[in-house]
């Protein structure tokens, strides 16, 4: 039941960055396509699971002061494997994603889980968590990302999606419409949550 | 020297870090709702920024390229530059208790600021030189207070705006960083 | 005292499997990271500097050695021949020359005669809107045809028009492919 | 015992201080403005025809559209009637090519009246000029529809003016300031080349300003310090170097110069209110529209320079004269 | 004598004035005098329920040095001591005499004694046992400001302005500052001989100090007072027909230079004291006559009164009375103004009672009390363009709107001195003077 909870949660009460404002930086700026936001979500998926994984099995061995600077470690030794395995098998999502792969190190969201939950909890509610919120960050910069590419350029995972004659607005995959869209999905989510009742 | 001019009117308008290289925007957006923090911010960004952008260089330069190990340089970086706050914010606290009191709160808040590690990463990828890397470090950072002076002069006029309250907060400050990206955008060009 | 051994350890352990794992993977991905690289950097240059061919140039590429530098090491080049019904039609294979910024990196295509079959713009950092423009097709459609003769800016009998604001970007290429072409005769004896 | 307060009579109205009021309202403020720019309107349709006007037409229903819709949405009470709709619908088309596709005006319109100032909560509380914020994002998504220019065809009287095919400041860019040397400035002034319709001519333009001054709609402040401290700057470059800055009065008759500094940089609301700020924000629109004319990838500055400077409108707000009775406090 | 600087204000419509009359007011049937002004500081009443009382008698007083002695403005009996409202609607503690018809005054008043063998200390003495009182705000008995000040409790570091100096010009407020007020203009004229006395007894009163006379620039001085005044070293000060000129900060940085060191200096911080001239009327009175202030010359206008009527009404009088006594009041009155146009409360009720702060009273029928619909602030900027305190009152409206308090005191909400400008010049018509006192009376209270 719990792992499910933990699962789950991140798809709407703690969905990172909508509910959690935290990993801005990636979410604003490799959301230019629906493609680029998934690659990024995984990427992030990815470095979240493990690093959640190891810390939760090494919660009791790491000495509380310096707790912060191990997670570090942690996680810094996924995301450079996260780096040589994308340049290794996904180059073209290597090349997109650009310095935004190596900057998942500091990614508050997963810093954050681990202080929050892997130091604190079992290896399978950890996982649990890492991959709900991993997932969830994945689908919202991927609904981002296909928003803006619609919007942006017509397309929707590199297909054309609207009518011939549609002339995309090139603003939305700027940088100024990058945080635009972002800021208008912020208060949708706002408007939306308002209506469910909270329980 | 027109070359460093134009080194510092590139990172500080034409491409400010977060207006359009959108790095940093977590403490940018989570600490610019008043402007005294804004300014605390700003200055604690501005001397991390430059210290970290010359350490990280001669790390570069002068371990991991000889040892041929460019691949560690994420986990050097962030190593190098988690350890620097720590001591410069120990430093402070022992010699200079009032610049402490001044920027200590946002430095910790500075180790998970993709605009630290993302500066020095991009000094690396444009193959910048050290008085570069010094410039370009520097003037990023400067360019991130700005707008961050900018960003809070704005929002500090929000609570007494009519705004839709599902909107009042974090979306609006988003879609202010956004129009003020829009504006930046006139400066597109001048360094080219 | 025991804490401080035990945080020492701790660390020291967390750090050392971290290097060995990641020298492991590093080694383990070595030869995928270089075939990416070639495949989505250089095979579309390749692409575009060669037509009508049934073959994979990538998948027959060949090293040769072409000299050697200062220091005694040999110089070597990867070529790409593009064939048809077995036969060698032209090759590819890139040079770089500074350009305004940094090196540009050209991929250039050879015919039998040492005439160019087209080159393309691999890698470069020149200012967008005035340097960068040579990865225009504008600009890199006036080499197909060209040879070591003529590959010279129009003002110095050539038939290279100089993007207007942009010279050192300009020369920077034409010294790439005026280099590509030099080495021409040695490498042809070894592919057609 | 007797009442302190007797209800037997009728209630007294209780209202607060003062008692009077000065009779200008906000309508009376946008109404004004709407009729001060109705010259620069008429001379869009004289040069352009009657395409201006569907243009404006449509902006500004887009404008007054959208406004209602967006109030309509917020559950909020409409001040359509207020005028500051229309007055922003026709800014935006003043500030177009007369070529601009009825769906490019649309969108951008929208994104004026949604993105640029209702998301705020309407007038007077969005920071940046909503006309301006609408333009710039139609600018860089649909630059083809926004810089495709046409000659001026004078309906009636006037022999069009055919020495430039595309907007002065164009020219300058792209062919160089010895092409315009023999531009007759009259043709500038009375809005004889191409460019857009309500920035054009000159002198109507110059009329309505005049007119929001007499009426006391706007002060003297900005739109002097805009044109006096671009024209300075101008002029300093002429003189080093003429043959690659024009004439600095040039300058000043080409592009958005006048519009902007009479009717976009003294939009109610995105501008400071003291006077010292006022002047700062002057000067800094005329020098960054200079600076962008120059050396910018945008061939007119005066939209983005406009833009930058509603950013330091609140720090320039605080550039003001000291308050009465304000001494410095020692410990 | 000009203007010692320029201030931001606004040109009022201009109003007509039935000058230089000054009517008596009937004699009211009964009384209602508060034993305090200014709202907390209250007298002790001095006489009991049943008790017959005579024009002029004491019946409240205070040790407190800032609160007046009351005096009963007719003969009568008291009929109860209770709480009753005041202007502001605050419920204050008061004494109400019913009118025996007689008006017969204690004895001893009515005796011209003269002033010119007092000594200071002595008209001191009697300027406070007559209990006059100067309109504020804050409103003073006028004796606190002559006195030698206490020190100030919490001592005040400004830099460049000594501290509480010696008064050493006194300004003699005749400009009739707002519309519904022509009070000080008349009292100039049909009291030419007592304002000219007022100067003397100031003179002694505060030896070598300046004495600077303002009025409006339109109301030149009348002949009788130019003759009075001949002789007299006093400086004449005509203003321009500005608002808000009258209103004492603005009049003291006008005539003097100076500014009251705000937020909580006051005018003696800098060495002036501003006597009204009506008030000033009331101190010779008081001085000259022994005559406690039982009087207050009101002006009324509106509702069928074509020009602006200045009354003599005894204190205590009901509103209610006035307008019944009032013939030249047409129509029956849904607005009443306490004060002047730009400044003045709205009464809730017409049973509220003349007091010493009574300046004027504006009647306004259904058709002159316009209502507005005020909206948010578009930022225009006019009403910053005229605040004479050179504040932003969009900002500080602002924040008083959202609560924002301590933001509004940083950005000087204290400064403001209540004109009610940019309440007058707000396109959108917003509450601005009323936010302004609200976010002050917030900071009082926190
Ligand atoms: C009182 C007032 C006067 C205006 N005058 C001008 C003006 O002179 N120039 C201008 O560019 N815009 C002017 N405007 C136009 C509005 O600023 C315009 O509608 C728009 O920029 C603001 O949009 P909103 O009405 O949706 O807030 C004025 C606005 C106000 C509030
Ligand atoms: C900011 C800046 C960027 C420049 N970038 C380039 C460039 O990328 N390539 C280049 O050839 N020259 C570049 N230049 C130099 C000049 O454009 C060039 O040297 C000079 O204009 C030669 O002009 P011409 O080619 O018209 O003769 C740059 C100059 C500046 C000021
Ligand atoms: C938001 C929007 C969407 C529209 N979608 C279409 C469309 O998908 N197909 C179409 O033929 N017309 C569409 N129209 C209307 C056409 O644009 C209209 O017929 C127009 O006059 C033809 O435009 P054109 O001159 O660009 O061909 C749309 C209009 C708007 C404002
Ligand atoms: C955001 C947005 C952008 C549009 N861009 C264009 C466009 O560039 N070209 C175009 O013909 N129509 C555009 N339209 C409208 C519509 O596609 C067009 O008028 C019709 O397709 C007729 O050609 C746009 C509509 C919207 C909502
Ligand atoms: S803020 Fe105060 S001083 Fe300024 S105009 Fe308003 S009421 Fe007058
Ligand atoms: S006059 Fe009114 S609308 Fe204008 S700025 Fe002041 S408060 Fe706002
Ligand atoms: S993701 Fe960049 S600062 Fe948080």
């Amino acid at each position: 039941m719990s792992v499910v909870k933990e699962f789950t949660k991140g798809f709407w009460q703690e969905l990172p960055p909508f509910r959690l404002v935290l990993g801005l930086c990636p979410t604003l700026a490799v959301t230019t396509m629906a493609e680029n936001g998934l690659g990024m979500g995984l990427a992030t998926t990815f470095v979240l699971v493990f690093s959640n994984l190891l810390v939760s099995i090494l919660r009791k061995l790491i000495p509380g002061k310096v707790r912060i600077a191990s997670y570090i470690v942690v996680i810094a030794s996924f995301v450079v494997m996260a780096e040589l395995l994308l340049q290794a098998y996904w180059y073209p999502m290597y090349k997109a994603l650009g310095i935004f792969v190596p900057l998942i190190v500091v990614n508050c969201i997963i810093l954050g889980r681990a202080e929050a939950f892997a130091s604190k909890n079992p290896i399978i509610l950890s996982l649990a968590d890492g991959l709900g919120i991993g997932l969830g960050f994945t689908i919202s910069l991927t609904v981002l990302g296909g928003i803006r590419e619609i919007l942006g350029s017509g397309k929707l995972f590199g297909a054309e999606v609207m009518w011939s004659s549609f002339e995309p607005l090139g603003f939305m995959v700027k940088a100024p419409g990058a945080f635009v869209c972002l800021g208008f999905l912020l208060g949708l989510m706002n408007i939306i949550s308002r209506r469910r009742p909270a329980h | 020297m027109g070359d460093y001019l134009l080194l510092i009117v590139s990172a500080i308008l034409v491409s400010n870090i977060v207006l359009a290289r959108y790095l940093g925007n977590c403490p940018f957006l989570g600490v610019s709702q008043k402007m005294d923090t804004a300014v605390g911010m700003g200055m604690a960004v501005i001397f991390v920024v430059t210290l970290a952008g010359m350490i990280t260089w001669v790390v570069q330069y002068a371990i991991l390229n000889p040892l041929g190990l460019e691949y560690l340089r994420t986990i050097a970086f962030i190593l190098v530059i988690a350890s620097l706050v720590q001591l410069v914010e120990m430093f402070l606290q022992k010699s200079v208790p009032a610049l402490y009191k001044a920027l200590g709160i946002f430095l910790p808040l500075i180790t998970t600021n993709c605009a630290v590690l993302g500066i020095a990463i991009i000094n690396i990828q444009e193959e910048f030189n050290f008085m570069q890397t010094v410039v370009f470090s520097f003037a990023s950072a400067v360019g991130f207070s700005l707008a961050m002076v900018l960003l809070a002069s704005l929002r500090e006029r929000f609570p007494t705006a009519r705004i839709p309250s599902a909107f009042a907060g974090m979306p609006i400050a988003m879609i202010t960083v956004g129009l003020l990206a829009l504006a930046f955008l006139g400066f597109t060009g001048l360094t080219g | 005292m025991r804490d401080l051994i035990k945080m020492v350890v701790v660390l020291l352990v967390i750090c050392t499997t971290s290097g060995v794992v990641l020298s492991y993977v590093n080694e383990a991905t070595k030869a995928p990271r270089e075939y990416q690289y070639i495949k989505f950097v250089q095979e579309p240059s390749i692409k575009a500097v060669l037509s009508d061919y049934d073959n994979d140039p990538v998948k027959e590429r060949i090293k040769l050695a072409v000299g050697e530098d200062e220091e005694g090491n040999p110089i070597e080049i990867v070529v790409f021949p593009a064939k048809k019904g077995g036969a060698t039609q032209a090759i590819a294979y890139s040079a770089a020359a500074k350009g305004y910024h940094d090196l540009i990196e050209v991929m250039v295509g050879v015919g039998p005669e040492g005439k160019l079959t087209g080159i393309s713009i691999m890698t470069h950092t020149e200012t967008p809107g005035l340097g960068a423009r040579i990865v225009e097709p504008e600009f890199t459609d006036q080499f197909a045809g060209l040879d070591l003769d003529t590959t010279k800016l129009s003002a110095e009998g050539g038939k290279v028009d100089t993007l207007s604001g942009a010279t050192f970007s300009t020369v920077g290429v034409i010294t790439a492919v005026g280099a590509a072409l030099e080495q021409f005769p040695q490498i042809k004896k070894e592919t057609f | 015992m007797e009442k302190a307060i007797s209800l037997d009579k009728p209630m007294l109205r209780v209202s607060v201080a003062p008692h009077i009021q000065q009779k200008i309202t906000t309508s009376h403020l946008m109404y004004n403005t709407l009729i001060a720019l109705v010259p620069a309107l008429l001379a869009g349709i004289y040069f352009f025809g009657f395409a201006s006007l569907k243009l404006a037409l449509i902006c500004m229903a887009t404008a007054v559209a959208c406004e209602a819709g967006m109030k309509g949405v917020m559950g909020r009470k409409l001040t359509i009637i207020n005028g500051s709709s229309l007055v922003l619908g026709l800014l935006f088309a003043l500030i177009c090519s007369p070529e601009v596709p009825w769906w490019t005006a649309v969108v951008g319109t929208a994104m004026a009246v949604i993105l640029g100032s209702e998301i705020y909560g309407g007038l007077g509380n969005n920071p940046f000029n909503a006309v301006l914020v609408g333009w710039a994002v139609a600018r860089i998504s649909f630059t083809e529809q926004m810089t495709t220019w046409i000659m001026p065809e004078p309906l009636f009287g006037l022999e069009a003016g055919g020495y430039i095919e595309y907007p002065p400041l164009d020219v300058i860019r792209v062919d160089g300031v010895e092409t315009l040397v023999d531009l007759p400035w009259l043709d500038l002034f009375i809005g004889n080349v191409p460019g857009t319709i309500g920035t054009v001519c000159v002198a109507a333009v110059l009329i309505g300003g005049i007119y929001l001054l007499a009426r006391r709609i706007i002060t003297w402040h900005i739109p002097v310090s805009f044109l006096a401290s671009a024209w300075l700057f101008g002029l300093i470059f002429w003189l080093i170097d003429p043959e690659v800055y024009a004439n600095p009065t040039i300058y000043l008759l080409s592009g958005w110069m006048v519009l902007g500094a009479f009717f976009l940089a003294t939009d109610k609301g995105t501008v400071p209110v003291t006077a010292p700020g006022m002047i700062i924000f002057g000067i800094g629109c005329g020098l960054i529209t200079m600076i962008i004319r120059y050396w910018g990838g945008f061939v007119d500055g005066v939209a983005f320079a406009i833009l930058l400077m509603n950013a330091l409108t609140p720090l320039l707000d605080r550039v003001r004269p000291r308050v009465y009775g304000r001494v410095k406090q020692v410990a | 004598m000009g203007l010692k600087t320029s201030f931001s204000g606004v040109s009022l419509p201009p109003q007509k004035v039935s000058n230089p009359a000054i009517e008596d007011a009937p004699l009211p049937k009964r009384v209602v005098l508060p034993l305090g002004q200014n709202g907390n500081r209250v007298c002790k009443p001095v006489v009991e329920v049943g008790e017959q009382v005579k024009t002029g008698q004491l019946i409240g007083q205070s040790d407190d040095f800032l609160v007046a002695p009351v005096h009963s403005s007719i003969s009568g009996t008291i009929t109860a001591i209770r709480p009753w409202f005041d202007l502001s609607g605050n419920e204050m503690l008061s004494v109400i005499v019913e009118s025996d018809g007689n008006d017969s005054w204690l004895e001893e008043i009515r005796a011209d004694e003269g002033f010119s063998d007092k000594e200071a200390a002595q008209l001191l003495t009697d300027l406070k046992a007559a209990g006059v009182v100067e309109i504020g705000p804050p409103s003073m008995p006028l004796h606190a400001k002559f006195a030698t000040p206490e020190p100030s409790k919490e001592a005040r570091f400004l830099v460049g302005i000594p501290q509480t100096k010696p008064v050493d010009t006194v300004i003699i407020n005749g400009i009739d500052a707002e519309p519904g007020m022509a009070a000080k203009g008349a009292v100039l004229t049909k009291y030419s001989s007592e304002i000219a006395d007022g100067i003397r007894i100031l003179q002694k009163l505060i030896g070598s100090a300046q004495i600077v006379l303002a009025v409006n620039s339109n109301g030149s001085v009348s002949s009788p007072l130019s003759g009075e005044l001949a002789g007299l070293s006093v400086q004449v000060f005509r203003g321009k027909d500005k608002y808000p000129l009258g209103l004492n900060p603005i009049l003291i940085k006008c005539v003097t230079g100076r500014e009251i060191p705000l937020p909580d200096g006051n005018e003696q911080d800098i060495g002036v004291a501003v006597v009204d001239a009506a008030t000033l009327v009331h101190l010779v009175e008081a001085v000259r006559d022994l005559k406690p202030q039982v009087e207050k010359v009101v002006s009324i206008s509106g509702a069928g009164i074509t020009a602006v009527k200045n009354f003599r009404v005894r204190l205590g009088t009901l509103v209610q009375d006035l307008i019944e006594q009032q013939t030249g009041l047409k129509g029956e009155p849904v607005k009443v103004i306490a004060g002047g146009a730009m400044t003045g409360v709205a009464l809730l009720s017409t049973d509220i009672p003349v007091s010493k702060e009574t300046d004027a009273l504006i009647f306004q029928t259904a058709t002159e009390a316009k209502s507005f619909s005020p909206d948010a602030c578009i930022n225009c900027g006019l009403c910053v363009r005229h605040c004479p305190s050179r504040l932003l009152p969009n900002e500080l409206s602002k924040y008083c709107e959202f609560s924002m308090f301590e933001e509004a005191r940083a950005r000087f909400l204290l400064h403001c001195i209540e004109c009610g400008i940019c309440a007058y010049v707000c396109p959108e018509k917003r509450p601005m003077l009323h936010l302004m006192r609200y976010g002050k009376r917030e900071l009082s209270l926190a």
